[in-house]
């Protein structure tokens, strides 16, 4: 009996956690995008799982698109912490607080 | 829309704020409007039928949404003449009664026009929404006129609290009104309420609403009215407002607003919920003991004149809340004339406090004294409003309080050779009340008038004659109430059996 | 020992691989080691779909992905020379919050899913796997391929004005 | 005379005093003359409508409600009309007397408005014919007496006085109006001829005592407060601080007398509870003789005639209490000619003396003023009781009621005769006999014209009073036959009693400079004020600062204050939730998403 689907959804769900866990815990800007990056990786692997056990190629199209935007993201948001690193030097999280109350 | 007194009577004030907004001389519009509103007051007195219906209705249908139809409408009858009369004598008296040399002057006489306009317009108003929409009008200008005309140190403070205080007493009220009108909804199941009070009576005595809705509506609209008006947990607004505030503002909102809490609750509560109002009986019996009795005494401790004055004024709501804990015509009839006669000893009692600030610079008993002598008008004005305000037959208080007392007595109980019913006891209470009120009014009189003279200064010099006019003014109505009450009081007897049909026993 | 075993063993290699390297990431001293350790994690998770043929998005992952993507960060990260985190960890109540956090997530996915447990492998791939995928793609989802494309466009316009040297408000010529 | 003209018996006053204030105040010589004119005209009416016996006349129904309606009637019976002559007679004297006594006062007009007030008042209480007309004028007298008192306000003393007289006052109202309610609470009507008519027709009868007690009390509350019986007579004492006419009309004559008047007016009512005449009867005993006590060790000459009002008051009750209304009124008429008298004498000598008050600081006025003395010698023997004198007359007839009765008050009625004949020649002896203790008083000169003729009017009533036939007409001419044949105990005991009273007097005070008597308790007023000052003002002073702190403190800072801290609290407390930087964002996004799973899970 190979790996059932329990357990790629357990690899998926167990990457997704140590991805929220890091974006929650790490102060560093850059880490914590990477770490956003980990999430949507478990996101796309759990979708390409279903696909394959569901029989239906619809799911790795959408995954097709999700890469792509995911891609568009990271440019983008890499292109704000450069923005922003060079107003503020700095990449801490907790000094970026003009926002707060 | 045919020229009625009653439009007289909202539309003068009104107009004359409009006036305001352009350079026309503030005091001129004043006077001007507040002697039409008692001109509209007199035509609509004069043309009263005995029968005491309401009279000159008039109105237009103003919204219709979420279940309920609103209709502007105005109308006058027995019950609510006094308090309209009252409303525009006092008016005029705040006019006269305010110094030339107030600070921005047109600005102030506008607050002074919106609030008679609005105390005016909740007397007159035939609808439930638009009696609320009315006070609200009013209570806004008394804010302002309070924190930017007010006087004392802790303004600002005071302002806030009154203005939070009374909000929170008019959410209170707006939620007896939702209630109420759903539950006269849920009771007798037509799809769209008419807020119109006449209807709103008919429904509610075709469709009474179950007794617990009864109670918990009627609970809601006692302690929303309860805080306008001063009952007893709710009151410590207003003794705080009146030492702070300009005397014209004290004498309308005293005097003619603070009545409107009384008014509804007669209007509103006991026509539409008269079980309700049974339920309520004793708690409002304890807590009006409290207003006598606790407030009674807390102001023989009084060491400010104005404190002084917004004490008793709380107190005497006690009476006014016995009539209607009451409820029989009788005690309600002398609601009418004790609202009468105290709004315009209040009105009057502020005056002269505010002549006495001005020409002094202070309000403490213990240094004033001895204005009598400097000031006679000053001494004689406050000795005889101070005795009216104590019940001296003779002046209007008294002939309103002996109907409230005799109203009370046995209401709600057989009289015969058994204990005395509860409210018996409230009587008694009450009239013990007497006694405080002419201890605390006597002794401001002494200290602040009598004995040979205090530790400041008092500027003699002849008092301006529009203070006079607007004094003797309310003393000449204290003394027409006084001498010959059966005119106000057939008129709102009448009215009264007619708006609560069989509920007054 | 047959297939399935051999099954077991590559799932088992791929999938500690793969959470191993994701751990790395968050636990990383220098930024530098967590980007190299998330390549690491993309390329074990398109090992995974390798042996669940789904070879296209596999080739499509490491490529698009692991490829770009992390170079991307490790360019940026070049370009602003960080050094390795100096601040003090998390306080340990925070950790601890996190950790009753993605251990109640976990508790409750795995209660979610468990019906799913039992079912043996994924079925046969079919043959023609990416023919088809490339009929859906251009056939049936023309529209978001073309409305991707466009956002691919208005991306790198955007990046390129964030970036200027004006920076994000252009007027204030900071260096 | 048209029944009609009875109303301006109450008009002219009140129009005059509102001329007065509003009008007059600046003109004295004018409202002097409206106010003396008005007094003389009531007085000419009042003779002319008792001579023609108009009828009352038509009740006007001054407030109305539905059901319930006060009119403003007027009751004219034997017992109104004999009060109504007093009452106006008197008046009219002392306001001539005022007119003198009063001339270099600024004050003047307000002194006249006042006075018109007070007659307004006066004549409302003796004609009203329903108990809420009563209380109405009641407060009015009330008022009026305050005004009075305090007319010369600049002196603390007066102030004070004032206030006291209108609490005190007002206490008694208290009582007065829990009567008035109860009576109509369960007789339902407020009229005196109804009231009757029920009462005649048994409508107490099957009533439990305790009820028609209460009631009767509460009315005799009223007569308490205004006629200073005991608990209440503290006021009385301290009104002295008016000026003399003030006192003699308003706390000798007619004021004070107004509580025994509505005693015999609403006697058909008391007598229903036995126990409340012996409350009533042992109360007026009480008051004689502590009153009596008292006066005679006063130094003030306005304080010995004040308390000796108290004390005739007393025995007006007692006689009240007794059952013998005839005898209190016929008492009350006689007390009404000789105290005004001997009060305008005293003011008299005061206006001569320049307002000099101590009687020991008199002396040897027999001589300097020679009327003054007659007349005030006619005034004291008619008091003390002298036989012949009307004095004498009311006072045996009272103690003749006690006698019937066989009461022990017979014995208490004699000794207070004892201790006013007495206090009387003791005042007699230090202010008039001897030689001026002062340069005041042996420069001390006659006073004019118009205040002496009073003196003299009072002085023949006050002797010849006895005889006029008031008591028969009191009692109604049946019942006149049989009251000489009473037997010779009481008239002998009484008149022993006077000679005893007035030798003692004389000897005792005869040149003295000063008072042979310590009896320090009996100078200090047996310490009433003291106490009722450590017990009920204390109390009130207590009662007041703590519900002001409890008002102050509980609700308005607890309450009001409080809910708006607690509000504040909660807001503070959820401002964390805003402010916790990105991470916090993130981490409570995940917190969220935990939750949502978990319900989501678990359902």
């Amino acid at each position: 009996m190979s790996p059932g689907l329990l357990h790629y959804l357990a690899v998926s769900g167990l990457i997704f956690l140590i991805g929220l866990a890091g974006v929650v815990v790490r102060r560093n800007i850059i880490v914590v995008y990477m770490c956003l990056e980990l999430m949507l990786a478990a996101g796309v692997l759990a979708m390409v799982v279903f696909s394959r056990f569901l029989g239906q190629t619809d799911g790795q199209v959408f995954v097709f698109f999700i890469i792509t935007v995911a891609a568009a993201e990271v440019a983008v948001g890499l292109a704000l912490i450069v923005a922003l690193f060079r107003a503020r030097r700095t990449t801490r999280l907790d000094e970026l607080n003009t926002l707060r109350f | 829309m045919s020229v009625s007194p009653l439009l007289v009577i909202i539309g003068a004030p009104l107009l004359g704020v409009l006036a305001l907004l352009f350079r026309v001389p503030g005091r001129l519009v004043a006077l001007g409007s507040t002697g039409l509103m008692c001109v509209g007051a007199l035509w609509a007195a004069a043309c009263m039928p005995a029968a005491g219906g309401m009279q000159y209705r008039q109105g237009f249908d103003w919204l219709e949404a979420g279940g309920i139809r609103v209709t502007m409408g105005l109308g006058v009858d027995g019950f609510s003449l006094p308090f309209v009369i009252l409303t525009c004598v006092v008016a005029l008296a705040a006019v006269l009664a305010t110094p030339r040399n107030m600070p921005r002057a047109a600005e102030f006489y506008a607050c002074l026009l919106l609030i008679a306009a609005g105390a005016a317009g909740s007397f007159l108003a035939t609808d439930l929404v638009f009696l609320y929409i009315f006070h609200e009008l009013a209570l806004v200008p008394t804010f302002l006129g309070i924190g930017i005309w007010g006087d004392g140190p802790r303004r600002v403070f005071v302002t806030f609290q009154t203005v939070v205080y009374l909000m929170a007493g008019s959410m209170v009220l707006l939620a007896g009104i939702l209630g109420l009108l759903w539950a006269l909804r849920a009771a007798s199941g037509v799809a769209v309420v008419s807020t119109d009070l006449v209807a709103l009576r008919d429904l509610a005595a075709a469709h009474a609403p179950g007794m617990a809705a009864q109670r918990w509506v009627f609970g809601f609209l006692l302690i929303g009215f309860g805080t306008l008006v001063g009952l007893f947990p709710f009151h410590t607004w207003a003794p705080r407002a009146y030492a702070v505030a300009p005397a014209p503002i004290a004498m309308l909102h005293a005097g003619v607003l603070k009545k409107f809490g009384i008014y509804g609750l007669i209007r509103v509560g006991l026509a539409v919920l008269p079980s309700g109002a049974d339920a309520w009986r004793e708690w409002l019996l304890v807590l009006l003991l409290g207003n006598i009795l606790v407030i009674g005494w807390a102001a023989v401790q009084q060491k400010q004149l104005n404190d002084m004055l917004g004490y008793s004024s709380v107190m005497h709501m006690g009476y006014l809340f016995l009539g209607v804990a009451a409820g029989t015509n009788l005690g309600l009839t002398g609601v009418a004339l004790l609202s009468v006669g105290h709004g315009l000893s209040i009105a009057g009692l502020f005056a002269v406090s505010g002549m006495v600030l001005e020409r002094s610079g202070t309000l403490a008993m213990g240094q004033l004294g001895g204005i009598a002598s400097r000031l006679p008008t000053l001494g004689f004005a406050f000795s005889v409003l101070g005795l009216a305000s104590i019940g001296l037959p003779g002046l209007a208080n008294f002939a309103g309080e002996i109907s409230i007392l005799f109203g009370s007595w046995g209401a709600h109980g057989d009289l015969s050779w058994g204990p005395m019913p509860a409210l018996s006891w409230g009587v008694v209470a009450a009239a013990f009340g007497l006694i405080l009120s002419a201890v605390y009014m006597l002794r401001a009189t002494k200290a602040v008038f009598f004995g040979p003279g205090g530790s400041v200064e008092v500027e003699a010099g002849p008092i301006p004659m529009a203070w006079r006019a607007s004094v003797f003014i309310l003393i000449g109505c204290l003394l027409v109430v006084g001498m010959a009450p059966a005119g106000l009081s057939m008129a709102a007897s009448s009215g009264l059996a007619e708006w609560l049909g069989g509920v007054a026993r | 020992m047959d297939a399935t075993f051999f099954e077991w063993v590559l799932f088992w290699t791929l999938a500690v691989g793969a959470v191993g390297f994701a751990l790395l990431v968050v636990a990383g001293r220098s930024p530098v080691s967590s980007a190299l350790s998330l390549a690491c994690s993309m390329v074990f998770g398109a090992g995974l779909m390798v042996q669940l043929r789904a070879y296209f998005i596999a080739a499509v992952q490491v490529l698009v992905y692991a490829g770009a993507v992390i170079v991307l960060f490790l360019f940026i990260i070049m370009l602003m020379d960080l050094r390795a985190e100096v601040g003090r960890r998390r306080g340990a109540l925070g950790l601890l919050a996190v950790a009753v956090v993605c251990v109640s997530m976990a508790v409750a996915g795995w209660r979610a899913l468990a019906p799913l447990a039992g079912g043996g492998g994924p079925p046969p791939a079919a043959p023609d796997e990416v023919r088809q995928f490339g009929r859906l793609l251009f056939a049936d989802n023309v529209l978001p391929l073309e409305v991707t494309g466009v956002l691919l466009l208005v991306v790198m316009v955007g990046v390129v004005v964030l970036c200027r040297p004006g920076g994000a408000d252009g007027e204030r010529g900071r260096p | 005379m048209p029944g009609a003209l009875w109303w301006l018996l109450l008009l002219l006053p009140i129009g005059s005093a509102l001329l007065i204030t509003a009008v007059l105040r600046p003109y004295r010589v004018a409202s002097a003359a409206v106010s003396v004119f008005s007094a003389g005209a009531c007085f000419m009416l009042a003779v002319w409508g008792v001579a023609s016996g108009a009828a009352a006349p038509e009740p006007v129904a001054w407030l109305r409600a539905s059901d319930w309606v006060v009119m403003v009637a007027m009751m004219l019976d034997p017992l109104a009309e004999v009060m109504l002559l007093v009452v106006t007679g008197v008046g009219f004297v002392i306001h001539v007397f005022s007119l003198g006594y009063m001339s270099d006062d600024p004050g003047r007009s307000r002194f006249f408005g006042g006075l018109s007030l007070f007659m307004f008042s006066m004549t409302g209480i003796v004609v009203s014919g329903n108990l809420v007309m009563t209380f109405i004028f009641w407060e009015l007298v009330g008022v009026s007496s305050y005004l009075l008192i305090g007319f010369w306000f600049e002196r603390p003393s007066a102030a004070a006085a004032a206030n006291k007289a209108f609490i005190v006052n007002r206490i008694g109202d208290f009582g007065f109006l829990l009567g008035i309610l109860a009576v109509w609470g369960t007789l339902g009507d407020l009229g005196f001829g109804p009231l009757r008519a029920k009462i005649e027709a048994g409508a107490l009868d099957t009533a439990p005592w305790l009820p028609v007690f209460l009631m009767a009390l509460g009315l005799f509350c009223g007569a308490v407060g205004k006629s200073a019986q005991v608990p209440l007579h503290v006021w009385l004492p301290d009104a002295m601080e008016g000026p003399t006419p003030v006192s003699a009309l308003i706390h000798a004559a007619t004021m004070v007398a107004a509580g025994v008047y509505f005693l015999c007016r609403v006697f058909f009512l008391i007598e229903m509870s036995v126990p409340a005449l012996d409350v009533i009867a042992w109360t007026g005993g009480a008051t004689a003789l502590v009153a009596a006590l008292i006066a005679v060790r006063q130094d003030d000459i306005k304080r010995v005639l004040a308390y000796s009002t108290v004390s005739q008051l007393g025995y007006m009750v007692m006689a009240v209490g007794l059952a013998a209304p005839a005898a209190a009124m016929f008492h009350l008429c006689t007390h009404a000619f000789f105290k005004a008298l001997l009060f305008l004498a005293a003011g008299s000598v005061i206006h001569a003396l320049h307002h000099q008050q101590d009687i020991w600081k008199m002396g040897g006025l027999r001589t300097a003023m020679p009327v003054t003395f007659w007349t005030f010698a006619a005034g004291a023997l008619a008091l003390a009781g002298c036989p012949g004198l009307s004095g004498f007359f009311s006072k045996e007839a009272i103690l003749e009621a006690a006698h019937e009765t066989a009461s022990p008050l017979l014995w208490l009625g004699l000794l207070t005769a004892f201790l006013t004949a007495f206090y009387m020649s003791r005042l007699a002896m230090v202010a008039f006999f001897g030689e001026g203790r002062e340069r005041r008083a042996r420069e001390a000169k006659e006073s004019p014209a118009v205040m002496v003729v009073p003196l003299v009017v009072l002085a023949v009533l006050s002797v010849v009073g006895g005889g006029l036939g008031i008591y028969g007409v009191l009692r109604g001419e049946a019942a006149a036959a049989d009251a000489e044949g009473h037997g010779w105990l009481v008239p002998a005991l009484s008149f022993l009693v006077f000679a005893a009273g007035v030798g003692t007097g004389a000897w005792l005070y005869r040149d003295r400079e000063r008072d042979p008597l310590r009896l320090g308790a009996l100078r200090d007023k047996l310490y009433f004020d003291e106490v009722y000052g450590a017990t009920v003002v204390a109390a009130n002073g207590r009662l007041a600062q703590f519900w002001d702190w409890f008002d102050h403190f509980v609700i308005s800072s607890l309450f009001v204050r409080g809910t708006g801290l607690v509000a504040g609290g909660v807001g503070n407390a959820c401002r964390f939730l805003q402010g916790v930087g990105a991470s916090g964002y993130a981490f409570l996004f995940a917190a969220g998403a935990a939750l949502l799973l978990l319900w989501a899970a678990v359902r």
